[in-house]
């Protein structure tokens, strides 16, 4: 399991809940009270019009406000409020048609080409490509001239062109979904395809297709505007569009005639926008970032808790060495994030050192703040993260109370990083070489080609065989070992005196695993560097680790040396993690002889029969 | 990459074949006999015939699109039915108009909207980002031309800085130009450039998160070498709604032309699609599709140069 | 019979939309007073003209609004006055036969084209042929049988049939001299070659945005052109061609009278005449197809029902005149004593219906354009309350010019003439798309007028047939017209603008400083 | 409990095995005409009520093996045999009748249960599918709930709102709610703490114990292998390099990269760690 438990981007969705968070958001609840007021003006508009909306009253031409026409009189001198009213029902109509014919043209052709790839995937999407590539305001308007001005076939045309902003992000949508094992899961169950489309896939896509239906809506109001701007579409029925080009004709004498339709326009445009921009920030498509005030209330909160929970706040862990001969040492460090349920704590109160040259292992389960500890050493805690601590002291510096521009520059010279992931750590866009001289000049000043020198020396030292290809490839070109290895060399190029390794053999193979960990033991001797390796895994401990701090929920429940831990742990959580670890347990004919001692009447089910016919043969 | 290039083009002329054709064939549905539209309120049926066989429209409908595709194949787009003026010298005096607003327009959203992507990617949640973000919806819902005219009156009428309508060709005046398309490339402009911005920001803030930026500042690089391997990873989205919003501007431009008055094709596409011209709505689309098509290809190009792992496929 | 102008209906109804409203100050203009807003550079006419010139070929250019280019670069044979009558141009005198099928003209020596070619007999033939030939001009010269040069400056005109309004016709549009060699080259749709008053400035033109031209040193008729330059912009949008003459970019523009009171604000001169007529038109006036339009009783209760000053005043916005008649209300043919015949009157309109045995009214069916889409709201309620139920069928423009003549009757936007007799032939009897049945031997009364017309003496005594046709057709309710809608124009001080009704933007002579 | 090696590829029961699979090849194909050959000729079988264990590297073809099973990956040559019947081609209706017979257990804990379905929707698909009534659906459900040691509300409830090590009992749950004879399970444990995949691995040995249900499970930690299999292939670089009892497998690799692999992974004991290193260190450096 990765590290980090926060805020990710893809939080899954709780759909039930996605209605309550919307009406959460005021802008949100802003914007879609007006389009209901505009829906209900649209239904409502026979009841609620003043008059009929095709009524010519020559008096009414130019008409101010007033006198018991609210918003006066158009150009031929009809109720501009009635008008309105029974335009905005040919407006939500016509939009209305261009979603739907968008959604059931791309909607469907998005989820089967990313469903069944291939030929239909390649197909579909030249389709849609060329689709977009079409002139459409030409076709449009030849649509127009051959359909007799048809409202709902030009509607449906603007659908059609509309449609492949549908397909394109059902297609992306689906094809990520495509590749969760549930898919796959529900074939193995024996769901058939067009289940499967129904169910699952129409499901992952449906909060990205209400999004873009906001926005889709948004355009067609514009589009359709703008189409009968350009005088297209029925004269017979009112139209938000007709009432702007007359507007528009008399805007410098008459401005009133134009600015009714236009607010009208403007605010059912707007109000979709932000209806979908909030869909968006709820689902995650737009990041959403906390607040400078929701960041100070972390800080404060962390620095002052409250009362009831002080039993809790102490400071977890103990300090080995002296202050001033620590190459590393956290005091009483807290770590929170802004969460909408108040401050959720990761670490609370953890304190720990290690001395020069000595291998440290920080060791717990996921979630217990072990990688955050870390994170708060670098001051590189993902955004919304706060640290407090009452010191941090690095090759015995203090470094809390320096600011975030100091702080950055003890990193690559005093500490270097050893990330977890091998492959997500390097930049996919640049060449290794680039990534590795890059530091090497503009951190440690070093020449170009004195650079490429030291990025060549230091890949051979990390055991790549072929520096020269490793440094012209690109990340994806190179494998998973091969690429931690880059990453060690690039942390330890710049010679830090202390070396902060984020899990750096979880995401490897066994075999690579102990590769690498002989790497880091090797480099770590050799420069005399202080070594602090973050791991779930006992077995690296037991491998490289002088020192062992183990943590539970954020905080440290044990700290001591490694034969120490292993031999007595202190904390029983400590020792269920170790014997947790399946190296010494019974195997599985242990426990199938053990079981068929106990219920001897066992040995008649299948199960263990099998095992023991095996073990008679 | 020459086998890229080949499937490209290959591709590209597929499209233009079929969208032409499709065009083709929909436009004389549509429109039907265009002679009395073309020879106004008076023409009898025998001046009608004979302009029929004039332009041809006599002849069966596959051999009129067997004569058309087979000349266009070689660049001859035929002659206007309205003035008998060949296509393609319309074409070239009006293709460099819209062309000039357009790429200026996308100029101008790229190198804004880049900017305030980045600004607001680097401080997000600061005001400029929440300006971002009110604006996007604001020119959202704005209606173009309703731009334009505020524009025209701001900044021609009353300040007197920019002409209100018309072009100049650059071979005539080169500030005279700029001059021309200032304010109807601005007005096109000021949505793209809240839309590039938006997905710059976005898509550097979702870079922002990846791990590898972790890793380069841990490395000690300085916060503007950092930016500029964010800007790197996060440009893909930009460049494609870049070249997304060139291909919508190049045939949404009709209002802005005729607000700017700009003998552009925008202009030309709404009057010969109201009088029926097919030969000259024919070669609007082929020459719109033309352009997409390299902007697509020149897309790809520039995705596959910024990500290099695209370039593998 | 049928060579009017052949602006193009779009041209015209999209006018009309636009000019929804034009000014009350019908009539010319109205000199420079003073006072005002800076009367602006007139060194150089900078004009906004509706449409782009459709061909600088003048047998396939419009008159519509062609005149102001092709007037800079052509001379034609005969120009028109500001009352719309032949005048000497290129052809300096002419001459009726007394049967009134030759006509012969002398012409004018010593003018030559920008080729070098020279303009004589011979050349006026071959301009003349390609003329009669061309797509659009041929409609001028369908009654002439053949042009002959009898010497170098004399030319013969022979007619098959006698036609009264030839000379205004080649006056308004039909008669612009190109070079012959150009003409045998078919080289003018590429660029004019003409001995107009102006060179045309290729280099600084941009086509279809802005063209221009410089005058010529020595021309003829130097006097009748006064500005050195001139710069022509077609400009469709209405609002655009405003803001550039805001912000000084035109000197004159073709105007949407809704901008009227910024125009008096800024002290422009005003100019405007009637240019079209607005109203009902009845394809089916023998009721083969709706049988209660062949009575005319019903056509004359629509007349009563129709409020043809309030529909002027509000969607005209009171530009133009109300009046039941289509000779131009500044003609001789008017008679503004029978304007009052059809004051609306709704009951009166309801009992000749009853009268007509449809006290029910009827069900008609109607296209519909966006084009007419301002007129429709007052058309629908009005036949509504006369108890006509009128089914809207909605299309675009091209198919409302296709389709509206085969409906029974239609709303109509129809340019006008300014001359009488080609008043006559456009709107009664020759067949028009927007008159496909002129169905004059329906009509015996109307059949003779029209025959004493065409052979009466030109003059008062054709005049005075035409008054009686006139009466009779409104009688007969022939047509619904409801108002004439006037073309306006503005232009800054010290320049002024004679339109001239049949041209939709007046040629380049009747623009001149004052 | 003597250490006799069956030869790779015969099941070594007087019945007939379960599932077969002989010189089974799978080429992926990477471009147009690259192919990658993830499985070279495999042979395996699986009797009925047994766990065997397929361990490997990534990239090893361990995880392709059971694709191919399921008919989630292309088969090439070779045969598929599972209870007598053929199955490398079982394509559309026959391959969802095996539902019956074969179901899944993915490593992921979060991406295997679509998260906008309820835990009771989840569960009661496969047996939807299957023309089960919702009535006895809820019924099935409930004890399979109940059998994975969950609350028998959870059916109203969001796979999000569950822990991995829930999640993975919802998986399990599902896996057996058709009641099948064999499960593929792949790396079901790889991605949880340590502690709970012990308690995952004493439920996946519980069911078996309870249903008779066989298990083909893929995983590339031999210590889990050790725990749950009685016999064990270990794959390398899509060829089976030794297969055989877990015991022998384990405590007397035979194969040299099974030596390897062994001494490879760490131990948590620091003492007996340092010699496995140095063991590992002389492999390493002989090799």
């Amino acid at each position: 399991m990765t590290a980090v438990p926060f805020p990710a981007a893809l939080a899954p969705v709780k759909r039930i809940s996605l209605g309550r968070r919307y009406l959460r958001r005021p802008l949100g609840v802003v914007a879609l009270a007006l389009l209901l007021v505009v829906v209900a003006a649209a239904v409502l508009a026979p009841w609620l019009a003043p008059f009929d909306p095709n009524h010519v009253d020559f008096t009414l031409t130019h008409a101010e406000p007033g006198g018991g026409h609210l918003l006066g009189g158009d150009s031929a001198g009809r109720d501009i409020l009635s008008r309105l009213l029974h335009g905005a029902r040919t407006t939500l109509y016509g939009a209305v048609i261009t979603c739907v014919s968008g959604l059931l043209l791309g909607v469907p052709a998005g989820v089967c080409a990313g469903y069944f790839g291939g030929v239909t995937d390649r197909l579909a999407s030249w389709v849609s490509d060329a689709l977009q590539s079409v002139p459409g305001m030409i076709v449009l308007l030849v649509v127009a001239a051959g359909t007799g001005q048809s409202f709902p076939v030009l509607m449906v045309a603007l659908g059609v062109f509309l449609a492949p902003g549908y397909y394109r992000i059902t297609r992306a949508r689906a094809l990520a979904v495509r590749k969760e094992p549930y898919i796959d899961a529900a074939r193995v169950a024996g769901v058939t395809n067009p289940r499967i489309l129904r169910t699952h896939m129409l499901r992952a896509v449906y909060a990205p297709i209400v999004v873009q239906t906001a926005l889709t809506a948004g355009i067609a109001i514009g589009m359709q505007a703008g189409l009968q701007f350009l005088g297209i579409g029925s004269a017979s029925t009112p139209s938000w569009g007709q009432m702007m080009n007359d507007g528009f004709q008399n805007m410098l004498t008459y401005p009133l005639i134009l600015l009714w339709p236009s607010i009208a326009l403007g605010i059912t445009i707007a109000a979709l926008a932000f209806i979908g921009s909030t869909l968006a920030d709820l689902i995650s498509i737009r990041a959403e970032q906390p607040s400078r005030r929701a960041r100070a209330r972390v800080r404060q909160e962390l620095t002052a808790p409250a009362a009831t929970e002080l039993s809790n706040r102490l400071p977890s862990g103990e300090h080995e060495h002296s202050a001033e001969d620590c190459a590393l040492r956290i005091d009483n460090l807290r770590v929170g994030y802004a969460s909408p349920s108040g401050v959720k704590e990761v670490v609370r109160g953890v304190s720990l050192d290690a001395a020069p040259g000595e291998v440290l292992g920080i060791v717990g389960e996921s979630g217990s703040g072990k990688t955050q500890t870390m994170f708060a050493v670098l001051d590189l805690l993902p955004s919304g993260g706060t640290a407090v601590a009452d010191g941090i002291r690095v090759s015995g510096r203090e470094v809390s109370g320096l600011s975030a521009a100091e702080r950055a520059a003890l990193l690559g010279r005093s500490i270097g990083y050893v990330p977890q992931e091998p492959l997500s750590n390097l930049d996919p866009c640049y060449t290794i070489e680039r990534q590795l001289v890059e530091p090497l000049r503009h951190v440690h000043g070093l020449s170009k080609a004195d650079a490429r020198q030291r990025a060549r020396d230091v890949l051979v030292r990390v055991g790549l065989t072929d520096p020269d290809r490793v440094l012209a490839s690109y990340p994806h070109q190179i494998s998973g070992g091969m690429a931690q290895r880059v990453l060690i060399a690039g942390a330890v190029a710049g010679r830090p005196s202390l070396l902060v390794a984020d899990e750096p053999t979880t995401a490897l193979d066994v075999t690579v695993q102990a590769e690498v960990l002989e790497l880091l033991r090797e480099l770590q001797q050799e420069y005399g560097m202080t070594l602090v390796i973050v791991t779930h895994n006992f077995g690296v401990v037991a491998d490289i680790c002088d020192r062992v701090v183990v943590m539970k929920d954020g905080r440290i429940v044990e700290t001591g040396r490694v034969e120490q831990i292993f031999r007595h742990p202190a904390d029983p959580y400590t020792a269920e993690l170790i014997s947790a670890s399946l190296d010494d347990v019974a195997g599985r004919h242990e426990l199938d002889q053990a079981w068929a001692r106990e219920s001897p009447a066992a040995l008649d089910r299948s199960a263990a029969h099998v095992g023991g016919e095996d073990d008679a043969r | 990459m020459l086998s890229f290039i080949a499937k490209r083009l290959l591709s590209g002329v597929l499209l233009l074949v079929l969208v032409t054709t499709g065009t083709f064939f929909l436009a004389h549905l549509a429109i039907g006999d265009p002679t009395p539209g073309l020879l106004g309120n008076s023409a009898t049926p025998a001046q009608q015939d004979a302009l029929r066989a004039k332009i041809g429209f006599d002849r069966p409908l596959l051999v009129q699109f067997w004569d058309w595709i087979s000349h266009a194949a070689t660049g001859d787009f035929g002659s206007s039915w309205r003035n008998f003026q060949p296509v393609g010298d319309q074409l070239v005096l009006r293709v460099p108009v819209t062309l000039s607003v357009v790429v200026f327009a996308t100029l101008l959203s790229a190198v804004i909207g880049v900017a305030v992507g980045i600004l607001c990617g680097l401080r997000p949640g600061g005001v400029l980002d929440r300006v971002l973000k009110l604006a996007s919806v604001v020119l959202f819902a704005l209606p173009g031309f309703w731009v334009s005219l505020v524009l025209v009156t701001w900044f021609a009428l009353d300040l007197r800085w920019f002409p209100a309508i018309g072009y100049v060709s650059p071979d005539q005046s080169v500030s005279g130009w700029l001059e021309s398309i200032t304010l109807p490339s601005v007005s096109l402009a000021l949505g793209a450039i809240v839309m590039v911005a938006e997905q710059l920001r976005n898509g550097f803030l979702q870079v922002n998160n990846q791990d590898f930026v972790r890793t380069l500042r841990a490395r000690g690089l300085s916060k503007r070498r950092v930016t500029a391997h964010v800007l790197r990873n996060a440009s893909p989205a930009a460049l494609t709604v870049l070249a997304l919003m060139f291909v919508g501007l190049l045939g949404g431009a009709i209002v802005v032309e005729i607000v700017f008055n700009l003998p552009g094709i925008g202009s030309l596409t709404q009057s010969a699609s109201q009088i029926g011209d097919i030969p000259v709505l024919l070669g609007l689309t082929a020459v719109t599709v033309v352009f997409v098509v390299l902007v697509n290809f020149l897309l790809d190009l520039v995705l596959g140069w910024v990500n290099p792992k695209v370039r593998e496929r | 019979m049928t060579r009017t102008r052949t602006s193009a209906l779009v041209a015209i109804a999209a006018v009309a939309a636009i000019t929804l409203a034009a000014c009350t100050s019908a009539g010319g203009s109205s000199p420079g007073a003073g006072g005002g807003t800076a009367a602006g550079d007139i060194s150089e006419l900078k004009a906004g003209v509706f449409l782009d010139v459709t061909s600088w070929d003048p047998a396939a250019a419009d008159i519509g609004f062609d005149g102001p280019y092709l007037s800079a670069v052509y001379d034609p044979l005969v120009a028109l006055d500001k009352d719309a009558k032949p005048v000497p141009a290129l052809a300096t005198s002419w001459e009726w036969s007394a049967d009134r099928l030759t006509l012969t003209a002398e012409l004018r020596k010593g003018v030559t084209f920008d080729d070098g070619q020279k303009f004589d007999a011979a050349a006026a033939v071959a301009n003349l042929q390609h003329l009669k030939t061309g797509v659009r001009s041929g409609q001028a010269y369908l009654n002439v049988s053949g042009f002959t040069a009898k010497d170098e400056d004399t030319l013969e005109i022979k007619l098959s049939k006698r036609d009264d309004s030839l000379l205004y016709f080649m006056g308004l549009g039909r008669s612009w001299m190109a070079s012959p060699a150009a003409i045998a080259a078919n080289s003018l749709t590429a660029g004019p070659v003409g001995s107009g008053p102006y060179t045309f400035d290729k280099a600084n033109s941009a086509p279809q945005s802005q063209y221009v031209f410089t005058k010529k040193a020595n021309h003829w008729d130097s006097a009748t052109y006064p500005f050195p330059t001139v710069k022509l912009f077609p400009i469709t949008d209405q609002t655009a061609s405003f803001n550039a003459m805001l912000s000084g970019q035109l000197n004159v523009q073709f105007a949407n009278a809704a901008n009227l009171p910024k125009a008096k604000d800024n002290g422009w001169n005003i100019a405007s005449k009637p240019s079209s007529w607005v109203g009902v038109q009845f394809a089916d006036r023998t009721g083969t197809q709706v049988k209660a339009l062949g009575d005319q009783r019903v056509r004359q209760a629509i007349s009563y029902a129709f409020d043809s000053a309030g529909i002027l005043k509000a969607v005209g916005n009171g530009s133009g005149t109300a009046t039941n008649q289509l000779w131009p209300v500044d003609g001789t043919v008017y008679d503004k004593s029978m304007d009052g015949k059809y004051a609306t009157n709704m009951a009166k309109a309801k009992q000749l219906l009853a009268d007509a045995g449809y006290p029910g009214g009827f069900t008609v069916k109607m296209p519909m354009s966006p084009i007419f889409a301002a007129w429709q709201p007052a058309a629908n309620q009005t036949f509504g309350e006369l108890g006509i139920k009128v089914e809207w069928q909605d299309m675009a423009m091209p198919d409302y010019q296709k389709n509206a003549p085969t409906y029974p009757m239609f709303l109509a936007v129809i340019a006008m003439s300014g001359n009488d007799m080609a008043t006559l032939s456009d709107q009664v009897t020759t067949a028009q798309w927007y008159n496909p049945n002129p169905a004059v031997d329906a009509f015996p009364e109307v059949k003779a007028l029209v025959g004493q017309a065409e052979q009466a003496e030109p003059g008062a005594a054709q005049t005075a047939v035409l008054k009686q046709l006139n009466a009779k057709l409104v009688d007969l309710a022939w047509w619904s017209v409801w108002y004439q809608a006037d073309n306006t124009y503005f232009s800054v001080k010290g320049i002024t603008v004679t339109p001239i009704t049949g041209m939709m933007f007046p040629t380049l002579r009747f623009i001149q400083r004052g | 409990m003597n250490a006799a090696n069956d030869s790779a590829g015969t099941a070594g029961t007087d019945t007939a095995p379960l599932l077969s699979v002989q010189d089974l090849v799978v080429d992926y194909r990477l471009a147009r005409k690259v192919r990658f050959r993830a499985l070279k000729g495999v042979s395996l079988t699986v009797g009925p009520g047994e766990c065997v264990g397929l361990v490997g590297e990534s990239g090893s073809g361990k995880s392709t093996l059971g694709r191919a099973l399921l008919g989630l990956a292309p088969v090439e040559s070779g045969r598929i045999t599972f209870d007598g019947e053929d199955i490398t081609h079982a394509r559309g209706a026959a391959r969802r009748r095996l539902a019956n017979d074969i179901q899944v257990v993915f490593q992921d804990p979060y991406g295997s249960l679509d998260p906008t379905m309820t835990v009771g929707e989840v569960l009661a698909e496969p047996l939807e599918v299957a023309g089960t009534t919702r009535a006895q659906a809820r019924a099935v459900v409930a004890e399979m709930l109940d059998r994975v040691r969950l609350p028998t509300d959870s059916v109203h409830r969001y796979p999000s709102e569950f822990s991995g090590g829930q999640r993975q009992r919802i998986a399990i749950a599902r896996a057996l709610v058709r009641m099948p004879r064999l499960i593929v399970c792949d790396e079901p444990v790889s991605a949880l703490d340590l502690t709970t995949q012990a308690t995952i691995l004493d439920l996946f040995i519980d069911l078996q114990r309870e249903t008779g249900v066989s298990y083909l499970f893929v995983s590339h930690d031999l210590g889990v292998v050790r725990r749950i299999c009685h016999r064990v292939s270990v794959m390398y670089q899509g060829e089976i390099v030794e297969s055989g009892h877990t015991r022998s497998v384990t405590e007397e690799p035979a194969h040299p990269y099974t030596r390897r692999l062994l001494l490879a992974s760490p131990v948590a004991d620091p003492a007996r760690q340092a010699d496995r290193r140095a063991a590992w260190l002389g492999l390493r450096e002989s090799a």
